[in-house]
């Protein structure tokens, strides 16, 4: 089963710090160097309110994700314990967006080696002229796995309101409570009578 | 390689500790460390905040070289031609009009202690005025005034860390979160080790939605809710009466004067359940340890102080002074504005809260100073627009770390006043708004460019360090200060901040035994700390003993007044300024670090109801026109289920969608504060948003060309 | 024209099973499973042809499966020149019989058009909704070869004279009230199929086309001296159940088809673009006398409530001999489902309902069943909006239109009726002519002899017998 | 400051359609108008070209369009550039189409499909190219790629107007979009026809799947883990 994080709403006070980490973990210290407007600041969760939740929203990593059952070319897929979105062959149909149920997709810029990725044909006109389109791909957690260090949000946060929830972990969890179960019927004994 | 130097995060009172990270000279990171406050965290400013630094020029421009207005724009100069300038000036306008015409702020920002201290000295012994005063009067004047009334002392009677020990914690006018992460973490603990939230605030902030109570009272009406408490308390026979014979003093007044105020009167007038009144009183009243964190829904209405008098009588009224976990704690917003009123920016109080009207006291600071002192109270710094416009009696402003255009009510009216003075000099690290209407510019160091102490909001100095030499030609605030003094006849030559630091604690009773020595040892001191081995004080009143003349505790209640301007037809709605969690004061600083920028920008938000934004036919995200009788201006709507029918919330750090282009210039009778919480506003929506996403960006742009020409950098 | 033909018919290779049809057939009478090709049930079917208008499961040209197009239109009976999409809910139509009928030199061709179609028939060449052309219309009708171009709006004028003098007779008599309009077919057959106890409710006029039909072939035939037998008589119309009321057993004058074949809006367009004539540039042209001459009470039949503000105004003056205040009567106009009115007339005061749309009259067939209608004269229209909104007007391509169509198209003929210098039937000069010269009197014996019919009973246990 | 927004796109519910077809009859409506095709079916001339698909299968139907791809491949094999992305609408520039059907191969989606050219209603014959028919050789008709643009270009509402004309009067042409008021603002024709609202512009730009993500929030709440 793949892992994911999730926030605890109780603790959340909704200060965006885990935003912030996550352009920095994907980005390096690169972004402390950049022009304001070359700067891919993408954040790959996103703190919600609503009147009675805060809490940041990201990938859950799904087992049967929906958005790989919807990408039109196999872009997505199941990797290292995890969801993983190939940017490199994703045409940016944004299928994949609309069928997350946690609006855990978003649409951004591609980058590579900090610079914006231009298509070889497609022109647009967006910037007022004809010119060679970015490319737009699907965008969202992965874990923070080419760092190594495990996800930034989890560490940063300073209400401790994330948590980096390991698979094995759930199995334990589950085989604990079983246990306990188990320990709980023992007084019943003879059930035959009921 | 690299070298990490320890320091206190900027960005608000937590007085959070930090290291910040630097490679040949420049910061190129920042990591939290394990300060008593924040014990290892940071919130996304502590992290990302130090960007500023490096000057990347997002907002505004980093000031390098002093610069004189010549023919009506402003050249760069020599440090000589700008002390020789500005010391002529303030002499002859001094020899013209009378000291009493210069008004001077202080700094709660980046300069620290020591400068501030060197400020109202200058102000004070050259000019030979009290004019000194600082942005506390737009925040937490009404604390000082109200708690120094109540309980002797306007700070923090608690400790950050005692948060989340206390049993019951009551949270009035307070939005934590996005003020004080770090502090909101205590709260988030609190929650988690079982105490009682009650949380007292129009809008669901993040407090008030984990609350156990939340009493959604309508905006200006604190006094007729407050006074209902202490109803309820005498009424139910809750209050202490031992510990009121015993420490306090006042109750057949407040008794009567609370006596009207029933549950059922108040609810009346705040909207909030009768019965809930009561039930959060009786926890209150009951609960072993009851705690009460304040904050600028109390400070910016035009009934202040009265409201931070009748919550600190709670206190009183329920015993909950002396011990750890209880208490009433004004949480100062900006980093050292505990600072600046411990250091004597204010125009009533030398350093250490001591009075300038008391003559013994004075006749300690001639002698220390070696000059004759002013025994009037100075003006206060909302004044000055009244002053200058309506009474002629203001002619120069020496402003130091502030940025009034931006931060104080009704901008026309600043921009009109400071246009009319005969000399503005502005003192600071970034060209703003304020600086293009000054005749001097005078560059100075910032945060992490310079020594010194910050106070954090719970009475706690902390050494904030040197980690990088300054760019440009700049200097720290003191030296400035100093050089014009020197320059003015009167010789200031200290060698370094811990000169003045010890100058300034052999003065102050109260700081004396906070030496930097202490402070590098135990990681900070906090205030009352009298001697050279007195640890420092977690908590005020100990023996329930308080700072008043006679020792006593004084309780105090009066009528509700209803806030000034009133929604009507022509302006429906109420607006009430706040803050964003990712940005600071008025956003020279956030707004010049990428990721700060990056996460929330220009024009800036305002919160609206979902039933007023579909009745206006507004979507989330668009822009909207907002329009008060002093001003309009655009920002993007942000539709929130947490916000009530008819109040409409903006924050206050954004130059486009400037919320006080519209907020008005009512003030509190004895702070003088300015009613930030609450005017009357209409929105237009904006048909063609193409269009106005243009003019933003349009805007956006002109200010950054504004700025960086401001700041010699065209 | 014979009934054998149930004439509205649903395409199995093209019907998708969408059921919108259903949604709009006022009867229920549109069986089948969502999803599957539907059938009519011919038996319940008004022929109001609202199935027809809504349809949007066309044939696609790519698909090969299909029969022919050209084989389509022949099953259709539609011209082959007929370019537009073929949609699974259609009509039988009669434009080849017509073309053919045209072609023949021998017959002595009369056509009458409806009052709705002048309004209407530009949307067909493009124009914009509601464009009135009753010029255009004349002139085309005569290069298609007509002999004679007369007017349904005569036969509503001479309907008020006769349903008029009816409804007055009745009111005063206090016999079989309330009474109810007998000109539109497919509330005629609803009547006689849903509600046998309301046939003797029903005003005895046969519709104005008939009237028409009748007159031509007598009345008309006589001024011109032809034998009926050679005179070829010709109707077009908004609605598609006017071919199964021309093709009623009992439609005839003397074993003379009053009408002998009928076109709709949508096939006169189909044959004129068929011959080939510029409709756009033709000049405008005036219709034939004594046929063709109307008043704007008249042309005010095609939309709901038309015939009863037409009936108002001539029933206000024959019963007050008072001029009526105002020829604007605007608490009929409308277009709710049901509507209700009290007129006072003189002393009378006159209660009177709109239906418009078929499904609306249920309740008001339980009201004359239970005794308890409250109402003296109840006007009845099958489709939404009357005659303008007919099964066999120009079929909208977006659904989103149709209100904005039908709007257009009613303000056109109200402004069309505020234009004429006559708007009273009894003031229309040639009525008082074709009374003084042919028929006598109101609801006298020759009148009774060609405007004048019967109903059936059809309810389903007689069907079945 | 501002990201550059992703392409809006009309996708449908699929649980909603009920196959009538109401979507490609009006698509193609407002894209014909050029084409003499107004309001009223009988003006017509031409086989209905739409630029969506109702599809049927035996458990389902709904129609299939373009989803205005980010990184459109039909964009990128075009050898002639007709495709481009043009005020966020991946368009085909049909004046360019040369009817190589690259672009139709390489749609994952199938949202490409050739058909003939008309103009003025009849079939546009090209200059040169005779292909060999029962009569001899004749003039090739031209053939190229369609596919949904949004109704992004078109300007005509078809027969709003009412009015009379006069003798050799000649259409007055509205003038409003073919853009048509929906719930919230201007959608496209599909979108405002469709009886059941099956059919939704999704506009990825403002607060994108907010409601949902709301809605995954708040099952936060009772997950301990």
């Amino acid at each position: 089963m793949n892992s994911f994080v999730l926030a605890d709403p109780d603790k959340c006070i909704g200060c965006h710090t885990c935003e912030a980490a996550c352009v920095v973990a994907h980005t390096g210290n690169r972004l402390f160097e950049q022009e304001e407007s070359e700067i891919a600041f993408y954040p790959r969760l996103s703190v919600i309110e609503t009147d009675t939740v805060t809490a940041p929203v990201q990938c859950r990593h799904c087992e049967d994700a929906p958005c790989a059952n919807v990408c039109p070319n196999g872009s997505i897929v199941n990797r290292d314990r995890s969801i993983f979105i190939n940017q490199d062959t994703c045409i940016g149909c944004k299928t994949c967006m609309l069928a997350c149920p946690f609006g855990a997709i978003t649409m951004v810029t591609a980058y590579r080696d900090g610079e914006k990725q231009r298509q070889p044909g497609l022109r647009s006109n967006a910037a007022g002229s004809w010119s060679r389109k970015e490319r737009i791909v699907a965008h969202k957690c992965d874990l923070c796995e080419e760092t190594g260090n495990g996800p930034e949000c989890v560490r940063v946060c300073p209400t401790s309101a994330l948590r980096f929830v390991d698979p094995d972990q759930i199995e334990e969890s589950i085989a604990r409570k079983r246990i306990a179960s188990a320990q709980l019927l023992q007084p019943f004994g003879d059930l035959s009578g009921y | 390689m690299g070298n990490k130097v320890l320091t206190i995060c900027p960005y608000c009172g937590s007085g959070c500790h930090m290291n910040l990270l630097v490679e040949d000279g420049k910061v190129v990171g920042a990591e939290p460390a394990n300060g008593r406050t924040n014990e290892g965290n940071l919130c996304l400013k502590g992290h990302y905040g130090w960007d500023f630094l490096n000057d990347p020029q997002i907002l505004t421009s980093r000031l390098r070289k002093p610069m004189i207005r010549k023919e009506g724009v402003l050249r760069e100069v020599s440090w000589e031609e700008a002390i020789q300038f500005t010391a002529q000036k303030l002499t002859a306008i001094k020899e013209k009009y009378g000291p009493d015409a210069i008004m001077g702020t202080g700094s709660a920002r980046g300069p620290g202690n020591e400068a501030n201290y060197v400020m109202q000295k200058f102000m004070r012994a050259v000019i030979g005025t009290n004019n000194i005063d600082h942005c506390a009067r737009v925040c937490h004047g009404p604390s000082v005034a109200g708690l120094t009334y109540s309980l002797g002392d306007g700070a923090m009677s608690n400790s950050i860390p005692e948060i989340e020990d206390t049993d019951l914690l009551f949270i009035f006018g307070y939005n934590a979160a996005v003020t004080h992460p770090i502090v909101a973490r205590r709260i988030v603990k609190a929650k988690q080790k079982g105490a009682t939230i009650i949380v007292s605030d129009p809008r669901k902030t993040e407090s008030a939605r984990i609350a156990d109570t939340w009493l959604p009272l309508k905006g200006g009406t604190n006094m007729a809710l407050v006074n209902a408490f202490g109803h309820v308390l005498i009424e139910e026979e809750l209050y202490d009466k031992d510990y009121v014979s015993n420490y306090v003093e006042g109750f057949a007044d407040y008794k009567e004067n609370v006596k009207k105020y029933t549950p059922e009167y108040a609810e009346s007038i705040t909207g909030v359940k009768a019965g809930d009144i009561r039930k959060v009183m009786r926890q209150y009243a009951t609960s072993n340890k009851a705690m009460i964190l304040y904050g600028m829904g109390v400070c910016q209405f035009a009934q202040a102080v009265d409201v931070v008098k009748g919550l600190a009588s709670l206190a009183l009224l329920t015993g909950n002074f002396g011990r750890p976990s209880v208490g009433i704690g004004p949480v100062r917003g900006q980093n050292n504005v505990q600072g600046s009123c411990d250091m004597g920016a204010l125009p009533n109080v030398y350093p250490g809260y001591q009075s300038v009207t008391d003559s013994k006291i004075r006749k300690k600071f001639e002698k220390a100073w070696g000059v004759a002192l002013p025994d009037k109270i100075g003006y206060r710094l909302t004044e000055i627009p009244h002053l200058v416009l309506k009474e002629d009696k203001v002619k120069a402003y020496y402003i130091f770390g502030e940025d009034p255009v931006q931060s104080d009510p009704n901008a026309a009216e600043v921009r009109e006043t400071l246009e009319k003075m005969e000399f503005v000099i502005v003192q600071d690290i970034f060209m703003n708004k304020t600086a293009l209407h000054a005749d001097v510019i005078l560059p100075a160091t910032s945060w992490g460019e310079h020594e010194g102490v910050y106070s954090s909001a719970d009475r706690g100095f902390q050494r904030i360090r040197k980690a990088v030499d300054p760019p440009g030609d700049v200097k720290p605030d003191w030296q400035i200060i100093s050089e014009i003094a020197t320059a003015m006849g009167y010789p200031m030559s200290y060698r370094n901040t811990e000169e003045i630091w010890d100058e300034m604690r052999a003065l102050c009773p109260s700081f004396e035994g906070a030496s930097y020595k202490k402070m590098e040892e135990q990681g900070g001191v906090q205030w009352p700390c009298p001697t050279e081995d007195h640890p420092g004080t977690p908590y005020l009143y100990e023996g329930n003993r308080f700072s008043t003349a006679n020792g006593k505790g004084r309780l105090f209640a009066c009528e509700w007044r209803a806030p000034l301007e009133q929604p009507d037809e022509e302006y429906p709605l109420t607006l009430s300024t706040v803050r964003e969690v990712g940005h600071y004061s008025v956003r020279t600083m956030t707004g010049n670090c990428r990721a700060l920028s990056q996460l929330s920008d220009e024009p800036g938000n305002i919160q609206i109801s979902p039933v007023d934004a579909s009745s206006l036919g507004l979507e989330d995200g668009q822009l909207v026109r907002i329009i008060s009788r002093r001003g309009r201006v655009m920002a993007r709507a942000q539709v929130s289920d947490r916000v009530k029918k008819g109040a409409t919330y903006m924050t206050y750090h954004f130059w486009i969608g400037a919320c006080n282009e519209l907020t008005g210039d009512a003030l509190d009778p004895v702070s003088k504060t300015p009613e930030y919480k609450y005017c009357a506003i209409r929105l237009e929506k904006i048909p063609d948003q193409l269009r106005a996403e243009q003019q933003v960006r349009e805007q956006y742009e002109s200010i950054r060309k504004q700025m960086k020409a401001g700041a010699g950098q065209a | 024209m014979t009934n054998l033909d149930p004439i509205i018919h649903i395409d199995e290779q093209l019907c998708t099973g969408c059921r919108r049809c259903a949604a709009v057939c006022p009867v229920d009478a549109i069986i089948g499973e969502a999803g599957a090709p539907q059938r009519i049930d011919a038996h319940r079917c008004v022929i109001c042809g609202q199935c027809v208008q809504t349809c949007s499961a066309y044939a696609a040209e790519s698909n090969s499966s299909l029969t022919s197009r050209t084989e389509k239109l022949r099953q259709r009976g539609q011209l082959s020149s007929v370019r537009e999409p073929l949609f699974a809910a259609y009509s039988t139509g009669h434009a080849s019989d017509l073309k053919e009928a045209l072609a023949d030199p021998k017959r002595y061709k009369v056509v009458q058009c409806a009052p709705v179609i002048r309004v209407s028939l530009a949307e067909e060449f493009g124009l914009p909704f509601g464009t009135l052309t009753p010029g255009k219309m004349a002139a085309a009708l005569r290069r298609l070869n007509f002999d004679r171009v007369y007017d349904t709006n005569f036969g509503a004028d001479v309907t008020i004279m006769e349903e008029g003098s009816e409804l007055i007779g009745r009111v005063l008599s206090g016999e079989r009230l309330p009474m109810f309009t007998s000109c539109c077919p497919a509330w005629v057959k609803h009547a006689e199929t849903a509600g046998p106890h309301v046939l003797e409710h029903l005003s005895s006029c046969k519709s104005p086309m008939q009237m028409v039909g009748a007159l031509v072939k007598t009345y008309s035939a006589e001024l011109e001296g032809i034998a009926p037998a050679d005179i070829l008589s010709v109707a077009v119309m908004p609605c598609t159940c006017k071919k199964f009321e021309a093709g009623r057993e009992e439609m005839n004058v003397d074993g003379h088809r009053e009408v002998d074949l009928v076109i709709t809006t949508r096939e006169l367009a189909q044959l004129i673009k068929d011959t080939g004539i510029d409709f756009m540039n033709l000049p405008d042209e005036p219709f034939d006398s004594p046929l063709g001459d109307y008043s704007g009470a008249a042309t005010i039949f095609g939309a709901t409530g038309g015939v009863m503000e037409a009936a108002i105004r001539t029933g206000y003056e024959l019963i007050t001999h008072e001029s009526i205040p105002s020829l604007q009567l605007d608490f009929i106009r409308g277009d709710e489902g049901i509507r209700t009115a009290t007129v006072q007339i003189g002393d009378l005061e006159l209660r009177v309902a709109m239906v418009a749309g078929l499904k609306y009259v249920s309740s008001i067939l339980e009201q004359v069943a239970a005794g308890t209608c409250p109402y003296h004269f109840i006007e009845v229209m099958a489709c939404p909006e009357g005659c303008v909104s007919g099964g066999g007007q120009p079929k909208l391509l977006l659904e989103t239109q149709r209100k904005s169509a039908y709007q257009a198209r009613k303000s056109s003929i109200y402004r069309h009726d505020s234009n004429q210098k006559v708007r009273k039937s009894h003031e229309n000069p040639a009525i008082i002519k074709l009374y003084k010269d042919f028929l006598g009197e109101p609801l006298g014996h020759v009148s009774h002899h060609l405007l004048h019919t019967e109903f059936i009973s059809r309810s389903a246990k007689e069907e079945l017998s | 400051m501002m990201k550059e927004r992703p392409n809006s796109f009309v996708i449908a519910e699929v649980g909603k359609c009920i196959g009538c077809k109401a979507c490609e009859l009006a698509c193609f409506a407002v894209h014909n108008r050029d084409n003499g095709v107004a309001a009223a079916a009988g003006t017509v001339t031409m086989p209905v070209i739409p630029r969506l698909q109702v599809i049927r299968t035996d458990s389902f139907t709904m129609p299939v369009q373009c989803r205005h791809c980010e990184n459109a491949p039909c964009a990128g094999v075009c050898p002639v550039q007709a495709i481009r992305q043009k005020d966020g609408v991946i368009t085909i520039d049909e004046e360019r189409c040369i009817g190589c059907k690259a672009c139709a191969m390489i749609c994952p989606f199938g949202a490409i499909s050739l058909d003939k050219v008309y103009s003025s209603g009849e079939e546009h014959k090209q200059p040169t190219l005779r292909e060999r028919q029962k009569d001899g050789l004749e003039r090739k008709t031209r053939v190229i790629a369609y596919k949904c643009d949004l109704c992004k270009d078109i300007t005509y509402t078809g027969n709003e107007a009412s009015g009379e004309i006069g003798p050799a009067g000649a259409a007055t042409g509205g003038n409003g979009r073919g853009l048509t008021e929906g719930g919230g603002g201007l959608v496209p024709a599909c979108v405002s026809v469709c009886p059941e609202q099956a059919l939704k512009l999704v506009d990825p730009g403002l607060g994108v799947s907010r409601s949902r993500t709301a809605a995954g929030l708040n099952s936060l709440r009772s997950l301990e883990i």
